[in-house]
Order: C-alpha cells, then structure tokens, then sequence
C-alpha cells in the first residue's frame, strides 16, 4: 500500500529492479526521469535501473526472478513466446507503438529506396530481430530478400562498419540515425523504415513477469503508470530529460539522447495503449513470415487487464 | 647396524644401462666409522643414496636394524656431495632447516647453530646468503646443517672436498673429537687417504665402475689419531699405502 | 626517463598516425580530444575507475588464492593432476561471454559476479605458472627434503614454494593483466559501472573520444598493478636476481 | 584413466546439478540435451570447429614469434624494457573490444582480422613468461657465457633460450588457451564462421543446447590444443624434467 | 703477460662489505705455470675471476700484456668452480660449446674433444647428459670443455677438487705434459700442495681474508716431475713443508 503516513516519515516502499532496453540512450531516458521525479517513490515503489542488454538477455534476467520489470523489444519477445520461449512475461505497456527498425544509410552512397538493397551488404546486430523481419520486409516492399547481403557484427560496431565503407546500409532503430550522421562525419543519413510495410509491429514495451501481472497487479500498475508519466514528460522536456539521465550515467552524450527522444516522439503514445486488434495483426504478421508457428494468443503475451486500454 | 647385502644399482636410460654397483655386501656396526673410498664413478655417492633411502637398490637389499630401507629415515642423515642450500635462506637459516622441519626447540638450537658457523670459521657470515660465499664457504654450512642433526646415521659425502688442507685437517679433528664424544654409525666418502686413515675404524675400497668391494682395510690405530708427527706415523703411512695400492 | 620517452613516442606514433593518415576519431581519436574528453569530467571518470579497480583488485585476490591452492592440489597429487587438470583447461576456454549472464542470473546484479568473472579469467595463469615452478624444484634441493623426511607439507612450504616464486610472479604478472580486462568484461556486458561500463555506454552515443578517455585510465591502471606485482616480487624474492646472471 | 574419471565426474556433477536444481535448459542445458544437439548436425559443427582451429593456429603461430622476438629484444637492451614494457602492458589492457572495429575496417571482413586479434589477446603471456626464463639464467651459466666471450646473439641461442624454454612453454600453455578463447571473441564479434558464431547465433535464437554443443567442442580443441603444447614440451626439454625432483 | 697492480676487491651488499682481496700485487710471466694456495674463502676464485675479466677490482689495475683487463677477452680460459655444464648438452655437446661460439672448425675439434674425453676416462660417456654424470666426471667436463679451447692464458679453479687421489694424479701429470708441449700462461687454484708442487713455476700464497700474497715461492725443479719416488724427492717434499707452514 501506498497510505501516506502522516508524521513525514518515508511509507513502505516494494523493492523492484528494472532493466533498461539498451543501456542509456534516449529511449531509455524516461526511467530516470520518474525516478528522479520522485514518481516512482510516491507510487510507493523503490526502484533500482540497471541497463539492460538485448531482448534475450533482459527475458533471461525476467526469467530468473533478478530484475521485476524491462522494457524491450515486444516484436523480438514475441517472436520468443511464439516458439514457446519466456512463456511467463505479459507486456503491461507500449512504449513505441510501431516498430523502429529501419534501414539507414549515408547519403550518397545510393541507397535511397528499398529496391536499391538488392545486391548490397547491410550489416546489423548479430541475429537481431532486424533481420528476422527483413523477408517480410522485403516481400512487401516488392524486393528479393536473398539478393541482400547480412554482416553480422556487434551493436557497437555497426556505426564503424557504416563509416568505415565495409556495409552499404545498416539495419538499426531509426533513432539512432542522428548519431550515425554524427559518426559518419556529419553525412546526412537515408532513412526506410520497416513501419512503413509492418505498421502493425510495435516497437519497445514494457514487460514484467506473471508473477508479478498476476499476483500483485496493483504493484505493476503502480509502476507502470509512474513510468508513463516519465514517458510523458521526457516528450515535453527532451532536453531536461537527457540531463536527467546524464546526472545517472555521466558517459550519456546530451545531444545524441535529445536526437532520439525528438525522432521517437511521433511513434510514442504518453498513454501507453496497447490495442487487442494490433495485437492480433501483428501476431498474424509473423506467423504469415513464417516466423513463428500458429497458434500464439493475445493474451499469452499482453494482460490486457493492465495495460492502457487508450 | 646397516648391513648391504648383495647390493646392486644400474640406471637405465634411453642411451644405455650404466651398472654403478654390482653386488655389495657390508655391515656395518652400530657406531662404527667406516670411510669408503674409490675412482671417481664408481659409485660412492650412490651407495650414500642407496642407505639414505633416496635410491632403491635394482638387486640385493639394504637393512637397518633388520628393517630394509624404503624410504629416507628420520634418524639417518645425508650431506649431499653438492652443498644444496636454499638461496632464500642466510647460511643460519640454511643450518636451522633441519630444526625447523624436525620441530627442534628453535632457541636452543639456533644457539648450537651459531656455534657450529663458528667452529668451521664462519664467525661474521652468519647473516650472508650462499651466493656471498665462497665454495668452501657453502659446503662447511652444509657440513654444519648435517651435524647439527645429530642423527644415528651420519653419511657424508666428500664433506671436505672444496676446503683447504689446513681446514680440511682442522675440520677433520673435529669431526673426529664429536664422534669420539657421541659416536654416530658413519659412512664418509673421501678421496683422501689421510683423512681415512685418520677417521675410519675401516676403510671400504671399491673398485672402478661397477662398484665392487675390493677390500676392507681395518684401521687399528688408537684414538685420537692426528695427521702431524707421533707415534702412530709409521703405522699410519704403513696403512695409506696400503689403500694407495689398492686404488 | 626511459618509460616517460616510451610513452611519449606511443602517444606521438599515434598522434601522428591519426593525422597523416587522416583517421576519424570515430575510429581513433587524436590525444587531444581524448584530453578534453577526460577534463571535461574527471571526476566521473576517476569514480568509475575506482570502480573497476575495486572489481580487479578483490578479483585478482581472490585469483591468486585458488589458484596457489589448485597448483598446490595439482602437484602433490599426480592422480590428481592427470584427473583435473584436463578439465580445468576445458572449462578455461568456455567464453566468459557465454558465463557471464548465467552469473548475473545466479548471483544477481552488483560487483560480485564481476569479481567471479575476473577470478575466471585470470586464475588460469596462476595456477599454470605456479605448477611450472613447483615441479623445477632442483633435484638436489629435493632429495635435501626428501631425505630430512620432511612431510609434503613443509616440502611445500619451505622448500617448493619459496623455489617456484619467481616463476609464481610470472604467473600473477600476467594474470593482473588478464584481471583488468576480466573486470572491464563484466562492465561490459552489465554496465552499471566502471570504465567498461563507460566504454559501451559511450560507444551507445558514439562518443568515442570519452571511450578513449576510459581506455586511457584502463591502460594506466593496468600499467600500474602491473608494476605493483612487479615491485612485490623484488621485494619478496630477491634473491631470485642474484643468483642468476 | 584419471583423465577420464576427471571429465567424467564433471559431467556428472553438471547433470546431477541440472537435475537436482531444476536448472533451465535455457541457462544451462544437461548432458544429453547438447549430445542430441551434436547429433543433429554434426557435419555442421566439426566444419566450424575446423574454421575456429585455424583462426586459432594461425595467430597463436605468430604470437609465438612476435614474443620471442619481443621478449628477446626487451631482455637484450635493458633501457629497451624500461621503455617499452609499460606500453606493451598498457595496450594489452585496451579491451579488444575497443580493437576490432579498427581491425574490420583495416582488414576487412574474413580471417585476417581474428587471426590479429588472437595474435593481440595471447602474445602477452609470452613476453612475459620468456623474459622470466630469459633473466633467470644460473650466474655460472652467465659468467660461462661472458668468459667464452660469446656474442649477444650467441648467449641467447646457445645458453638463455634453451635454459628459459621450460618457462617458454609456461607462456605458451598460457597462451595456447588464450588463443581459443581470442578466436571465439573474434568470432562473437564477427560472426562469419566458427564456433563462436555458432554460440553467438544460437544464443540469438534461445538454441542453448546448441551454442553449449559449441562450446563442448571448443573445450575439446582447446584441451587438446593445450595437450599438444605439452607433448612438444615433454619433447624438446626433457632435461628439465630430469634435473629437478 | 698478467700483471695485477694492488689490485683490491671488495663485495658491497646490504649486510655490509667482504673485503675479498687487498692490495694484490703480482706478475707472471709469459708461459709460466703459476699455483695459488689459500684457505677457503681467502678470495682465489675472485682473483680469478678479475684476470678473467668477470669482476673490476675495486682499487688498482689487472693487465695482460699492458692493456687493462675491462671484459672478458676470448685468449683468456676460465675454469669455473663448479663445473656449470649445460643440462641440454651431452658431455661431447658441453665439450663441443666453446668450438661453436669460437666457430672453430668443428669436425676436427670433435674428434680432439672426443680423444679428451677418453683422456679424462669418459670413455663411453660422450653421450651422457650431465645429470647422468657422477659430480668428478661433470668436473672432468669441465676440464676438457677449458682444454679444447688452447687459449693463451688458462685460469683453473680447483679443476681436481672432485677427484680421486689417483685421478687426480693421472690428469696432474697429463696437464704437466701438456704445458710442457705447449705452454699456455696458467693460473691454478688448489688446495693440494703435492700438486702444487708438482705443477708450478711459482706458488703464491695468499693469507686468509682478505686475501693478500704472503709469500711467492719459487719451485725450482727440472720438468718433468712426478709424485711417485724419484732422484727429485727430498726437495719436493722440503718445498711442500715450506708451503705447509706457511699456509
Ligand atoms: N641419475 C643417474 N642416471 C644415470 N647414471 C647415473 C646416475 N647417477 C649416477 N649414475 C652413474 O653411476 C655411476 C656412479 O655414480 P656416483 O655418483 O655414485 O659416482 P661416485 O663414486 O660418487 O663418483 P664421484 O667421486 O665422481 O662423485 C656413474 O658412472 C654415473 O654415470
Ligand atoms: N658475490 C659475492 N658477494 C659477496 N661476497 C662475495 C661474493 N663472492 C665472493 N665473496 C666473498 O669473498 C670472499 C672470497 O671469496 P672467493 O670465492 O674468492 O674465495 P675462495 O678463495 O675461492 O674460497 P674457496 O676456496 O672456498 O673457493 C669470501 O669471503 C666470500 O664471502
Ligand atoms: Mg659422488
Ligand atoms: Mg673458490
């Protein structure tokens, strides 16, 4: 309970641990801020962020009961459920509504429209749900998947492999774009984005544990609606936002962090809704990528109970 | 009593077996001084190591006390023809090994310690490392951390061979005067003559590879003996030549 | 002065190199903007170093424990040695990257599955160093134990060990290397604190001058345990020089 | 027969540790769960066992001479070591990470950039281990050298190398199992071919029975690699084994 | 020819100084045979080892032939104390070391270090490693690994420290033949005065640390000489007593 006591001293907190999606950058800034707003605290809730790493791993620390709440990529987890992975976790939110992989290149260097990927080689994380989705990707954009090249290599390498000239294009979260120019020297960037075929995939979300959706709801709604709030205020105040963040982790770079929260912004809902029919289509997006075998449920990846209905 | 009976020791390698000692038999008597001497690889040092227990005999059988040897003894003791002294130890601390692994009274024996470095003229070198001595430096520490044992077997090997004449004689003495006074069962590999004249109740020569035994020459001289002029010199130089013969 | 000129002849390389060949600071950037990553918080920085070198250290520690008591184990059972050792090389090589979410998962958040993943990575060394050194044990100084009837463990520990020190150091200089970049792993692939933690976030906004900062205060810190043991050794084993020529 | 008992206990151990603890097959597979992932595509994993052997050969060959040459040079000119040595430990800290986008973008995509970066990781232990060896010569094997008024060149081949090969190989067992571990982060990072791409790729599709099928294997070479080492130690120094005891 | 100008040597550690030698004044000529005598520790080996080039003297001057002694040079042979044979090499091998850093041709001298070998009595042990060597044939490796080299100035540190009376003789008497067929400058420590005597031009004895020349004594007998009984006996042995009482 949140009861307030009256005599000034500090009411009873729930300790959770909450995992970022990908250390801390821009998308992630929200976190920080409700915490330092002191959103989370008069929610009652003690939180402790640790960064997190990519979606497996984040499902993995979920899974062993070490962290209570995550935000990640909810396309990624659920291509996991679908195959019967981390049957266990319920996203409770949206926080990018659709999914942010794109396809960014540097101006110049000729890749403008989709089409222009055949023959090419386009580098991205190694197995990253990037590449899961680029066949279908591809099949709506009306270009041959098996013309295209894949470099793998580790996040923090792609910027260097773009810059360097060994990838024509990466495949990355458009949000990244704006650091991309910046390492490539301050060369302009092309950006396609997946959503403009797959409009129904969301991007991050956040996610918590059955035991936590089913047992104790009031803690998740608790936590969920202090994050939103962050979520909220982090649109209106990019730059304060980074700031925030910065205070937490000094090596966060400002400039990039506000570059990302202002071109996340028109994929953000501050509510958080997680619509049932978007839900199904995307579902059926990947099972017709024959990415997972039918059969997946709404319900077996989000509790709609919990999350924002608008 | 150590007796050897039909001792042989040959060392197999890749390049060929080298019999060392082939068939040696002797006893020795509880207390008894004997000095073996023989050519250079005929096997003296082995037949050392064949008593300590270091080395098991490929035929006959080493006993001590009827117990045959196994293994090294507590109550036997070997100085090495090497001085084999710990480089991290002062020639004290090198002398009070033995105490140390026995767990000796440590006050009392360090006294003894320094006492031994002083009779072999050491005085001032207590607190130096080996490599600040000279060779005949390091072999009376080592000669000291073997008599500092005062074990029942006491098998020496070569003790004096990097001393001087003069404290090769001096020592000598010593050694002859502690044995006197608590005699231990000693085996003493020399290459002097003298010096076993001097020391042994029996001297055992073998001969050149493999060792045999060639002959035991008793020594019936009174004690104590000296190397200067006394009666006993005729008698004496009568038994060198004797064992020069036989070498 | 000779360490001073080797550095400034890196540093001058590098400087050069970046400008003649023209090199991005994406890639590496020229001392200058790594001292200006560096003074514009070098409090940060130092916290963070602080961090790691807390991580290291508590590793390595923890590292030369076992490793002198798996080398001690190893050698004075030979069964054992022929047992165990095979296995300690197999599990050696399994990627720490594979290791290091199951620790989290095991041992939860914080810096004690970075000291465990530091003691893995650079127990090895120790322990391999450590055998080498406690069986070239002079024959001669061996037989003086064996034949003082001395028990396995005073042979140990007044004449095996004193002897395979030298070569013990061998092993713990390179193993406080390995320490270092044991503990900037860990920070890497949990990045709550530490230069590793710098490095990646960093790289995250592509700051790479700040990156450079951080592996600058790496190398110095590993410069300097290294040169810690370094001093250790001549202190506790000099006679090891003077014996030899 | 230990060897076996050993590898065979930790098998059971782990197995009857996924049983008794109800370990996830996600965090840690059993036995049988990585045979059947063997099984299923064996032809598969032994070919990229084979591409992470080379990757691993090939840089542990030119760690073994560039460490000689480097530990020789250092050893030889003692202002040289007061110089150099503290760069060399300063750059073996920057994590290698840091090294392989450089590394990519200056050789390309292929075996050449991990066969530098197994080159970088394992080159250190044999610098340090060869210059124990090569200091700790006996003083009267020195001053033999000296009085025979030998050349510099000719003290090294004919007195201080063969004396420090048996702390050489320290270095090089050390070294050998860096080097697997080397090819499989260059692997990780650039996951063409291998074993760690293999662990990497399985681990992005939640295979864990498959990556630990990889990683079984990549214990098997690096034991064996690190066994090989031995045998050619037992070879070519025999004499060490023979005047210590 | 060496000559040594109040040359004084003196160790300096952290537990104090050892003066080893002071003030040490000495000429020997070209070819001659010269022995040095003194109690263990008198500081022989040091002065070796400063006309060998291995140490700089503290005070005064070494030459040889004028030019002061700063290194080692390559006409200069030092036998060591101890006899420092390579654990890799066979005997041969270890003999065989100085023909291949002097790179000398090296088949003929393979045969001359094999006749040494059999020379020394090692017949049959050319291939043996040194740890399968008795400590007097490691010692007679040594000597041979000095022989092979017929240097201009040989130094010797107690080459028969390890040996038998009789080996040591047989070797005396061959290293008299062999400086009588080609004399090289030598300077021979030892701790024996019939060899000594034997030997020598001249015998220097030094007086205990620090080691200073007590007296040179001239030994004026026709080569070559013998231990055994012979016309030049008596004065032999009054020359040993002279040097007996003055050690
Ligand atoms: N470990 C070994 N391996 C092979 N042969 C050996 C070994 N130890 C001794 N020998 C051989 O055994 C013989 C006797 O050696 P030992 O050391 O007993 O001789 P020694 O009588 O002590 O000689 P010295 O007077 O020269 O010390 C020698 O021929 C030697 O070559
Ligand atoms: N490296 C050293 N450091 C310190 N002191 C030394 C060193 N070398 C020799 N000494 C000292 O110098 C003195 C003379 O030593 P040296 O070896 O010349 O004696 P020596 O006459 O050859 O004796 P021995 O007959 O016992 O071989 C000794 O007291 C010894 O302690
Ligand atoms: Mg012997
Ligand atoms: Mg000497």
């Amino acid at each position: 309970g949140a009861d307030e006591t009256p005599d000034g001293g500090s009411p009873p907190q729930d300790k959770v641990t909450y995992l970022t999606a990908f250390g801390a950058v821009g998308r992630d800034a929200f976190a920080w801020v409700a915490q330092e707003k002191g959103w989370f605290r008069d929610a009652g809730i003690d939180v402790t962020i640790q960064l997190g790493a990519a979606t497996g791993e984040n499902l993995k620390v979920l899974a062993a009961g070490r962290a209570q709440f995550a935000n990640l990529d909810l396309t990624g987890a659920w291509i996991l459920a679908g195959k019967g992975e981390y049957p266990d976790v319920r996203a409770i939110a949206a926080i990018h509504q659709q999914t942010l992989v794109s396809i960014v290149s540097l101006e110049g260097g000729g890749v403008t429209t989709p089409k222009d990927l055949e023959g090419r080689q386009v580098g991205a994380a190694t197995g990253s749900v990037n590449q899961l989705l680029f066949p279908a990707y591809a099949k709506l954009a009306g270009i041959d998947p098996t013309k295209v090249t894949w470099v793998n290599a580790p996040p923090a390498q792609l910027p260097a492999l773009l810059a360097g000239g060994r990838v024509d294009a990466l495949s990355t979260f458009l949000i990244g774009a704006k650091g991309l120019s910046k390492a490539a020297g301050g060369k302009p960037t092309v950006v396609l984005p997946y959503s403009q075929y797959l409009p129904e995939l969301f991007g991050n979300g956040l996610i918590a544990p059955l035991a936590i959706t089913r047992d104790n709801p009031d803690l998740a709604r608790r936590f969920r609606d202090a994050a939103l709030k962050g979520l909220q205020y982090t649109l209106e105040h990019p730059e304060e936002a980074a700031q925030i963040m910065k205070k937490a982790q000094p090596a966060v770079d400002v400039a990039a962090a506000v570059g990302e929260i202002t071109l996340m912004a028109p994929y953000v809902k501050p509510s958080g809704v997680i619509d049932r029919g978007r839900v199904t289509a995307a579902i059926a997006t990947l099972e017709k990528s024959a990415l997972i075998p039918p059969g997946l449920t709404p319900d077996s990846v989000v509790d709609f109970a919990l999350a924002p209905a608008s | 009593m150590i007796r050897l009976a039909g001792v042989s020791r040959t060392f197999t390698s890749r390049d060929g077996d080298v019999e060392a000692l082939r068939d040696v038999a002797l006893e020795i008597a509880e207390s008894q001084f004997v000095a073996v001497v023989g050519r250079s690889g005929c096997g003296k040092s082995t037949l050392l190591r064949l008593i300590a227990g270091l080395l098991a005999p490929t035929g006959g059988a080493v006993t001590i006390d009827g117990a045959p040897v196994s293994r090294p003894r507590p109550d036997v003791v070997l100085m090495h023809q090497l001085p084999a002294l710990l480089p991290w130890r002062t020639a004290l601390g090198n002398v009070m090994l033995p105490v140390e692994i026995r767990r000796l009274p440590r006050a009392e024996y360090r006294a003894r310690a320094a006492d031994l470095l002083d009779a072999v003229g050491l005085t001032g070198f207590h607190q130096r490392h080996p490599y600040e001595l000279s060779g005949g430096m390091q072999q009376r520490v080592a000669l000291c951390r073997a008599l500092i044992q005062r074990p029942r077997v006491l098998l020496m090997d070569e003790p004096f061979s990097a001393l001087d004449a003069l404290t090769r004689e001096e020592l000598a003495t010593q050694l002859q005067a502690m044995h006197m006074s608590a005699p231990a069962t000693t085996v003493f590999v020399t290459h002097s003559i003298p010096e076993a004249v001097l020391l042994a109740d029996r001297v055992v020569v073998l001969s050149s590879r493999p060792g045999q035994v060639r002959r035991v020459v008793d020594v019936h001289l009174p004690r104590p003996r000296s190397f200067g002029h006394n009666a006993y010199t005729a008698q004496a130089a009568e038994c060198a030549a004797e064992l020069h013969e036989l070498l | 002065m000779p360490p001073v000129l080797g550095v400034a002849g890196t540093v001058a390389v590098w400087w050069g190199g970046t400008r003649v060949f023209g090199i991005r600071p994406l890639f590496l950037p020229a001392p200058p903007d790594i001292v200006a990553a560096f003074r514009a918080q070098p409090g940060y920085l130092l916290r963070e170093a602080g961090a790691t070198l807390t991580v290291t250290v508590a590793g390595f520690a923890l590292a030369v424990v076992a490793g002198l008591l798996v080398a001690v184990t190893l050698t004075a059972w030979r069964t054992m040695e022929r047992a165990a050792l095979p296995v300690l090389v197999g599990l050696n090589s399994v990627p720490k990257v594979a290791v290091s979410p199951l620790l989290v998962v095991w041992l939860g958040f914080g810096s004690r599955p970075k000291i465990v993943l530091v003691l893995l990575i650079c127990v090895f060394p120790i322990v391999v160093a450590t055998m080498a050194g406690l069986t070239s044990t002079p024959a001669e100084l061996g037989e003086l134990g064996r034949s003082l009837s001395a028990t396995g463990w005073q042979t140990y520990v007044k004449l095996r060990l004193p002897w395979a020190l030298p070569q013990v150091f061998t092993g713990l200089k390179v193993a406080v290397s390995l320490a270092v970049i044991g503990a900037v792993v860990a920070e890497i692939s949990q990045p709550g604190d530490g230069l590793g933690a710098v490095i990646v976030l960093s790289g995250m906004s592509f700051d790479t001058p700040l990156a450079f900062a951080a592996i600058a205060l790496l190398a110095l810190l590993s410069t300097t345990l290294f040169y810690l043991v370094v001093a250790l050794e001549r202190l506790l084993v000099p006679w090891s020089r003077a014996i030899s020529g």
